[in-house]
């Protein structure tokens, strides 16, 4: 238990402290690697939330998706976007933004302390019926039979979306355009 | 008689506002006509005060009293609201009244090669010398506030538009500072006010007479003393004291809330600097005695051992600071933190000699904080330098001015025969004396005090062997040494005064202790009332 | 006689003998740059002296003559001053202006020429002024600031020549040293002012005194009392380890030193430890002996190896004021008072040789244009045949210090070291360490002294030597002359006694208050000033042979030699002990004032002024689109829809985000 | 087992910081980035609460749909910028000021 919980603050740490950092940085190309540090800590963290499946499709969707198409997306394009690196590590914060953002993070995590100290009916109904996912269950085998039978419309369409995105996006990056 | 003392500058005031621009010359002397009679005012109350009347909390031993009702207001059910004008003095305020005069009218002379806008200036100037006074003679707190307020408007213009290079700087951060005061002291006022019903009217009053007098609170109201009543768990009248002691402490000003001090000093002309140190700083002292010590006396002996540690720490710090200088201007403001220290251990000691001891700092201080700052003003009027390192011997090419810094800074190291002895052997002998009389403040205290003398000797000596003594040397060289003229008469004419006067206090110390006695007693005795 | 010599001409005449010095310095002060001969100091100070002699005479042991007038009154309390003449105030009332006017008139000769001489007649009266008023004043408050005001005179006179580097520095350090003393005073007066409520002399100390009454005050308060003024003497008498200000107070004018440094001001120490004398109970008693013993000691060793004409001169003073704390230690005050008496003649004497001598050398020196030091005794040496009555008064002064028989010194020393070994009979075991202090001291003293004599009066001329041309030396002026030997008339025994070696007989001594706790132990009376005396004949002698025939058999280095010549490390160890920390802490403070109380205050100042930021940008954004309402809003977003309007993103989404926590916030906090 | 309030707090700061993100930067693919970093504390939060739901799966089957749909979206919003980038010659989003070609 001791050594879980130490992972997964560590995890955690690294995730939150990475994105913080990420935020602070104003060097573009070492804010989108701090990122990659972050979506990795995350798909741990999921682990930790034995959702394995989760997890996978995150290093494989994300990191190697996104991220990579991010980064060939920066580095592909105009000089002039990738020598957007401005001088100096950090930038200043921007004081109403960052008040903002903090009140916000307050309430949120204020929120969910007072969720923890008194979760909703549903979770201690789970918790009661034993009906909480446990670390011996195969949830890739529950997730494959949902998906197929309950969750079959969704899933059809965002496969449907994701390839007229796809398609859109490839329209709109071409080289050009058309004005 | 007090209303002729407080109003006289603005009359002046006005008459330079109307003045047309081309006969600029007139300023100058309209200010001086104006504090010169306002001094001849002064000495004649000072000549006919009776030094065995009290004051303090009794209404009938107050002196030049003037009173006529200014705001008389039925607010419905919240009472009538009553203020009055309201003057008077008894021996805490007269000395102040002659220092005032005298240093405004040294201000004016030392003004005198001003190029600036002059208009503006000698109005302004006049303008704080009526709050000044105001200040110093009022006894309705309503008007004692507007007053202190009033201070701060012209004093944020002059060190704001005529001081140095960071003018803007330090005239915010003296204007923030002081508000930052004045506003708690507000609420205080406010919550006095509340509590305090007029005996004779049964209206709410503002009158500071009868705040000291138990009797006139509300049954229950939050001042009150049988009430006792609490806020957040701790006494109404302890807060009350304590916020009304940093409001004043901050214009005293107190380690650790001096830093706007320097930087006011340093930005601004001589003649502010000379206004600031002389009477700005003993508003604060005043303001202990007639507010702080005579509305809440039940709370002195609660507080007193912070109060005397407070005074200890900016004895020491300030006189430690003063060492590291190397702007005198900066060293002389920091000299006077560290002599504002023993005010507020004399007055913690609440002994009558220590009481007394910081009443005739605060005045000798007034005078030599003012010579001081008129001959680094001096200094810097010809070459436009002050820093200690930028001169060398100066007492080869300026012998008289050099026996002129000598003897002031002897005089405010506290050399027998002038003022600052008397005044910082009698706060130390004062708070010494504490623990056996009140129990107030220990005795390390009066012991740690003593140290500032020491390092006041140190931090002076040492500009003196840097800045006087020795081969000539000049940072401007040729330049400076014909630039460093002797004094001219009219700076010998201003500076003399000052330091005689203080020497004459030094050698006959009753000039003053004879007005104060009778009131230094009265509030001794108040205060131990409730010990 | 007595008739016309009442209690209050009495009085009359000792203030004027007072105040006469005063009118002189005022003379000066307000007499303008044209007032530079010393004539009216110098009448001034003769009309002291006639009129202390003559006082001294109608009222030796008689009465007590004190009168006073209130000063001014501090709450309930008043403060009196006062004059108060008794055989102590008498002494030092003759003493001080006898000392003084063989000064003043010596100073003609020696300070002729000098730029400032304005300056130095001002300054030579108002220290006799001080000092004067100190002798007779009646309280210790006004003792206090006659106290503080000798040392201003001095302050002024070490820094005489304000040109010398060395001389400001010097005065600094006696003043800030003093100013440490003073604090003790300060601390002494205000407990005895708490415990008492007075400072009258008489009313404390007289017979029927304050302190004298059982049960008037808490023993461990008069303790500290005592200390504390023992410590206000300890700076002004150059007690060890305060002692250090001394030597480098040598920068001033000799006849100053001669005056100030030797005669007079630094038995100010003596002088007021006597006048309070009853408010020393047997704790500080023993302290005053220890650091006197110690002082003694460590003063005659460093002594022994100095270079400098008037540092040894300096260190002898000093070590000669430790044996004068050492008989006010062991309670004989009359003792102390007739040390100090016959040591201000003969250091006196002794300071003002040395200025003939450095006189006539700094006169050769500007001659012949040299770059020399004219008080390294190094160089001096064969002025016995030019300067013969220089020579003889000087030896007569030695003899007085050594304190061979026939002079005053001996009478003075005999009596303190018998009087010492009695005590320590007295107190037994442990404390006979200081009589034996003291003797070895006193051995110390006659060969340091005899060292200094032999090194400047025989052997060669070794100026001349040095520098390969002959140079003749000059016999002082006659200006100069005379004050020595009216001088060197006091320190002959006959002044003091008919008895030229029984102390006992003195009339200085049988006049002044004296223990008669201790035993007389009839052997000391006669073995002690035997030992002494041969002893320090054979290390005179001694010294004669290595000084006077050049046969000096070591090597003038080596350790002890160093530690001795450095002064025991004392002065570099206050400078990195004391100065430099001091700095260091005023230099750190100020930045922690600057960084960050300073820095504080910003912080909030910098607070206030985003919290009124984000109050505009509320007002600007929030509120005021609350206020216009929705119509505002809506021609918003039509404006953000129409073409060519200036549009931020970002801004927009933030605006709707504080809208939307303001609704959280409200929906659910409020 | 790991609290719930743990994840929450955890995806709690994450989305701080992503929408300060994207509230305050300059460039529009650090604001891109900000997004992402919400939308992976919302599944952080999906997963979390997706424990307490074996029967339905519903939390980890929305996170991985959430998971895809974002890679769409930053397909898209990828091209868009570069198309936006070659039209206004930057990529700070203040800058882009008007809807029209």
């Amino acid at each position: 238990m001791a050594i879980e919980l130490f992972v997964f603050y560590f995890l955690a740490f690294i995730a939150v402290g990475s994105a913080a950092l990420l935020v602070a940085m104003r060097n573009i190309v070492r804010s989108l690697f701090l990122f990659f540090l972050t979506l990795f800590a995350l798909a741990g963290l999921y682990v930790f939330a034995l959702a394995d499946f989760v997890a996978l499709a995150q290093v494989i969707i994300y990191v190697g998706g996104v991220l990579v198409l991010m980064l060939f997306a920066f580095m592909l394009s105009n000089k002039t976007l990738l020598n957007d690196v401005k001088e100096g590590t950090f930038g200043l914060p921007r004081w109403p933004a960052l008040l903002v953002v903090i009140l916000l993070g307050t309430i949120m995590g204020y929120t969910f302390l007072q969720f923890a100290s008194a979760p909703p009916q549903w979770i201690r109904d789970a918790e009661q019926e034993n009906r909480i996912i446990t670390t011996t269950d195969n949830t890739v085998h529950y997730l494959g039979v949902n998906t197929m039978t309950r969750y079959l419309l969704p899933f059809e369409l965002v496969s449907v979306f994701l390839m007229m995105a796809l398609m859109g996006a490839a329209h709109m990056a071409r080289k050009g355009g058309k004005s | 008689m007090l209303t002729l003392l407080v109003f006289i500058p603005l009359i002046a005031a006005a008459l330079v506002l109307f003045i047309p621009q081309s006969l600029s010359n007139a300023y100058k002397y309209i200010a001086l006509v104006a504090s010169l009679v306002q001094l001849v005012l002064a000495i004649y109350v000072y000549v006919s005060f009776d030094g065995a009347l009290a004051g303090v909390a009794d209404p009938a031993s107050y002196q030049f009293v003037e009173k006529l009702p200014w705001i008389r207001m039925d607010l419905g059910s919240l009472g009538k609201l009553e203020a009055d004008y309201f003057l008077g003095i008894d021996g805490f305020s007269m000395p102040f009244l002659l220092l005032t005069s005298l240093v405004m009218a040294v201000a004016v002379l030392s003004s005198w090669r001003l190029e600036k806008q002059l208009k503006g200036f000698f109005a302004l100037l006049l303008l704080l010398n009526t709050s000044v006074m105001g200040v110093f003679t009022a006894l309705d707190f309503l008007l004692f506030y507007v007053f202190y307020e009033l201070m701060l408007l012209p004093l944020y213009f002059l060190i704001g538009i005529w001081g140095g290079v960071r003018r803007e700087y330090a005239a915010i951060k003296f204007f923030l500072y002081t508000l930052f005061g004045s506003v708690f002291m507000l609420l205080v006022m406010v919550g006095l006010y509340f509590s305090v019903t007029d005996p004779d009217t049964g209206a709410h009053t503002f009158n500071m007479l009868h705040m000291m007098n138990p009797d006139n609170y509300g049954r229950d109201s939050l001042f009150s003393m049988a009430s006792s009543s609490d806020l957040w768990g701790v006494s109404a009248r302890l807060i009350a004291f304590v916020v009304l002691f940093i409001a004043f402490a901050i214009k005293l000003p107190i380690v650790p809330l001096h830093t706007w001090l320097p930087d006011a000093h340093v930005e601004a002309p001589t003649p502010i600097s000379i206004v600031l140190a002389g009477i700005l700083l003993k508003v604060g002292g005043y303001g202990f005695f007639r507010v702080c010590y005579s509305i809440f006396p039940d709370m002195v002996s609660q507080c007193a051992w912070y109060l005397g540690f407070i005074g200890v720490v900016s004895i020491i710090y300030g006189a430690l600071n003063a060492l590291a200088q190397e702007d005198l201007k900066k060293l002389v403001a920091y000299s006077s933190v560290s002599h504002m220290g023993f005010v507020l251990l004399g007055a913690a000691s609440a002994s009558p000699e220590g009481i007394s001891g910081a009443m005739f700092q605060m005045i000798s201080h007034g005078l030599l904080s003012v010579a001081l700052f008129f001959l680094v003003g001096m200094l810097y009027d010809r070459v436009h330098d002050r820093m200690i390192y930028s001169f060398r011997g100066l007492a080869s090419i300026m012998p008289q001015f050099t026996v002129m810094v000598a003897i002031t800074f002897f005089a405010s190291l506290g050399l027998p025969g002038f003022s600052a002895f008397i005044a910082e052997a009698f706060s130390i002998i004062g708070a010494f004396n504490s623990e056996n009389l009140n129990g107030f403040i220990p005795h390390w205290m009066a012991v740690a005090g003593t140290l500032g003398i020491l390092l006041g000797a140190a931090y002076l000596l040492w500009t003196l062997q840097r800045m006087f003594f020795g081969r000539t040397r000049l940072r401007g060289g040729l330049a400076w040494e014909q630039a460093l003229t002797e004094p001219s008469k009219r700076e010998l004419l201003a500076f003399w005064p000052l330091l005689l006067l203080s020497l004459w206090l030094g050698i006959c110390p009753s000039l003053v202790f004879d007005k104060l006695n009778a009131s230094v007693l009265s509030l001794v005795n108040l205060i131990n009332n409730y010990n | 006689m007595e008739q016309f010599i009442t209690h209050k001409v009495m009085l009359v005449l000792a203030l004027i003998a007072v105040i006469a010095p005063f009118l002189a310095f005022l003379t000066y002060a307000l007499g303008g740059k044209r007032q530079k001969s010393g004539v009216v100091s110098t009448v001034a100070i003769a009309i002291s002296l006639l009129l202390s002699l003559f006082l001294a005479i109608s009222a030796w042991n008689r009465e007590l003559l004190h009168v006073r007038y209130d000063w001014f009154t501090i709450g309930t309390n008043t403060v009196t001053v006062g004059i108060l003449v008794n055989n102590l105030s008498l002494v030092m009332l003759v003493l001080v202006p006898l000392v003084a006017l063989p000064v003043h008139i010596y100073s003609f000769s020696y300070m002729k020429g000098d730029t400032g001489l304005r300056r130095y007649w001002m300054y030579l009266s108002l220290f006799c002024f001080a000092m004067l008023g100190l002798v007779v004043a009646d309280s210790l408050f006004l003792l206090y600031m006659c106290w503080e005001l000798v040392g201003f005179a001095s302050y002024l006179l070490i820094g005489f020549w304000y040109e010398r580097d060395a001389a400001i520095k010097a005065n600094k350090k006696a003043f800030l040293i003093n100013r440490l003393g003073d604090l003790g005073f300060l601390i002494g007066l205000a407990i005895l002012f708490s415990e008492f409520g007075t400072w009258d002399l008489a009313q404390l100390f007289g017979h029927d005194g304050l302190i004298a009454k059982e049960g008037g005050a808490d023993a461990s308060y008069l303790t500290w009392a005592g200390l504390a003024f023992f410590l206000a003497a300890m700076a002004k008498s150059a007690q060890f380890p305060l002692h250090i200000w001394l030597p480098d107070a040598m920068e001033g004018p000799t006849a100053v030193s001669s005056l100030i440094h030797a005669a007079t001001m630094v038995a100010a120490g003596v002088f007021l430890l006597a006048r309070v004398s009853p408010l020393f109970n047997d704790t500080v008693l023993m302290t005053i002996a220890t650091v006197g013993s110690i002082t003694a000691f460590v003063a005659a060793s460093i002594a022994l190896t100095q270079r400098d004409i008037k540092r040894v001169l300096a260190f002898s003073t000093i070590s000669q004021l430790g044996f004068m704390m050492v008989a006010i230690g062991i309670g004989q005050i009359g003792t102390a008072i007739f040390h100090l008496v016959t040591h201000a003649f003969f250091k006196c004497l002794l300071f003002l040789c040395a200025g003939a001598v450095i006189h006539e050398i700094q006169h050769q020196k500007e001659k012949h244009k040299l770059q020399i030091d004219p008080q390294d005794i190094g160089l001096m040496g064969g002025l016995r045949k030019t300067m013969p009555s220089t020579f003889v008064l000087s030896l007569i002064g030695a003899a007085a210090l050594a304190g061979l028989p026939l002079t005053a010194g001996y009478l003075s020393k005999d009596a303190l070291l018998i009087f010492a070994f009695e005590w320590a009979n007295y107190q037994a075991g442990f404390w006979v360490f200081i009589p034996l202090l003291l003797m070895i001291a006193s051995g110390m003293t006659a060969f340091y002294i005899a060292r200094w004599l032999f090194k400047i009066f025989y052997g060669q001329n070794r100026l001349s030597l040095s520098i390969g041309k002959a140079i003749h030396y000059h016999e002082a002026p006659v200006l100069m002359r005379w004050p020595m030997v009216l001088l060197a008339g006091c320190c002959l025994f006959f002044v003091f006694s008919y008895n030229p070696l029984v102390f006992e007989d003195t009339w200085l001594l049988n006049g002044l208050e004296r223990t008669d706790l201790l035993q007389r132990v009839n052997i000391y009376h006669t073995v002690i000033p035997a030992a002494i005396n041969s002893v320090s004949i054979v290390l005179i002698f001694l010294a004669w042979r290595w000084y006077a025939k050049g046969k000096y058999p070591l090597k003038g280095s080596g350790m002890l030699y160093d530690w001795s010549y450095h002064q025991y490390g004392l002065n570099r160890l206050y400078e990195k002990g004391v100065v430099k920390p001091l700095l260091f802490v005023s230099g750190a403070l100020y930045r922690f004032d600057v960084k960050i109380i300073d820095g504080l205050v910003l912080l909030v100042a910098n607070l206030v002024e985003l919290s009124g930021r984000l109050a505009a940008w509320v007002d600007r954004y929030v509120l005021d689109g609350a206020v216009n309402g929705v119509g505002n809003l809506a021609q918003g977003i039509g404006m953000l829809l129409r073409n060519g309007r200036k549009g931020k993103v970002q801004r927009y989404l933030l605006g709707m985000l504080i809208v939307f926590l303001l609704m959280i916030i409200y929906a659910n906090f409020i | 087992m790991i609290p719930l309030d743990h994840f929450l707090i955890v995806s709690a700061l994450l989305f701080a910081i992503g929408l300060y993100a994207t509230l305050t930067k300059k460039n529009t693919i650090m604001v891109l980035v900000g997004v992402e970093l919400m939308i992976n504390a919302s599944v952080l939060n999906l997963v979390a609460f997706g424990r307490y739901d074996k029967v339905l799966f519903g939390g980890q089957v929305f996170a991985l749909f959430v998971i895809v749909l974002a890679a769409a979206s930053v397909a898209v919003a990828l091209g868009i910028v570069l198309q936006v980038y070659r039209h206004f010659k930057s990529v700070d989003p203040t800058d882009f000021d008007s809807l029209k070609d």
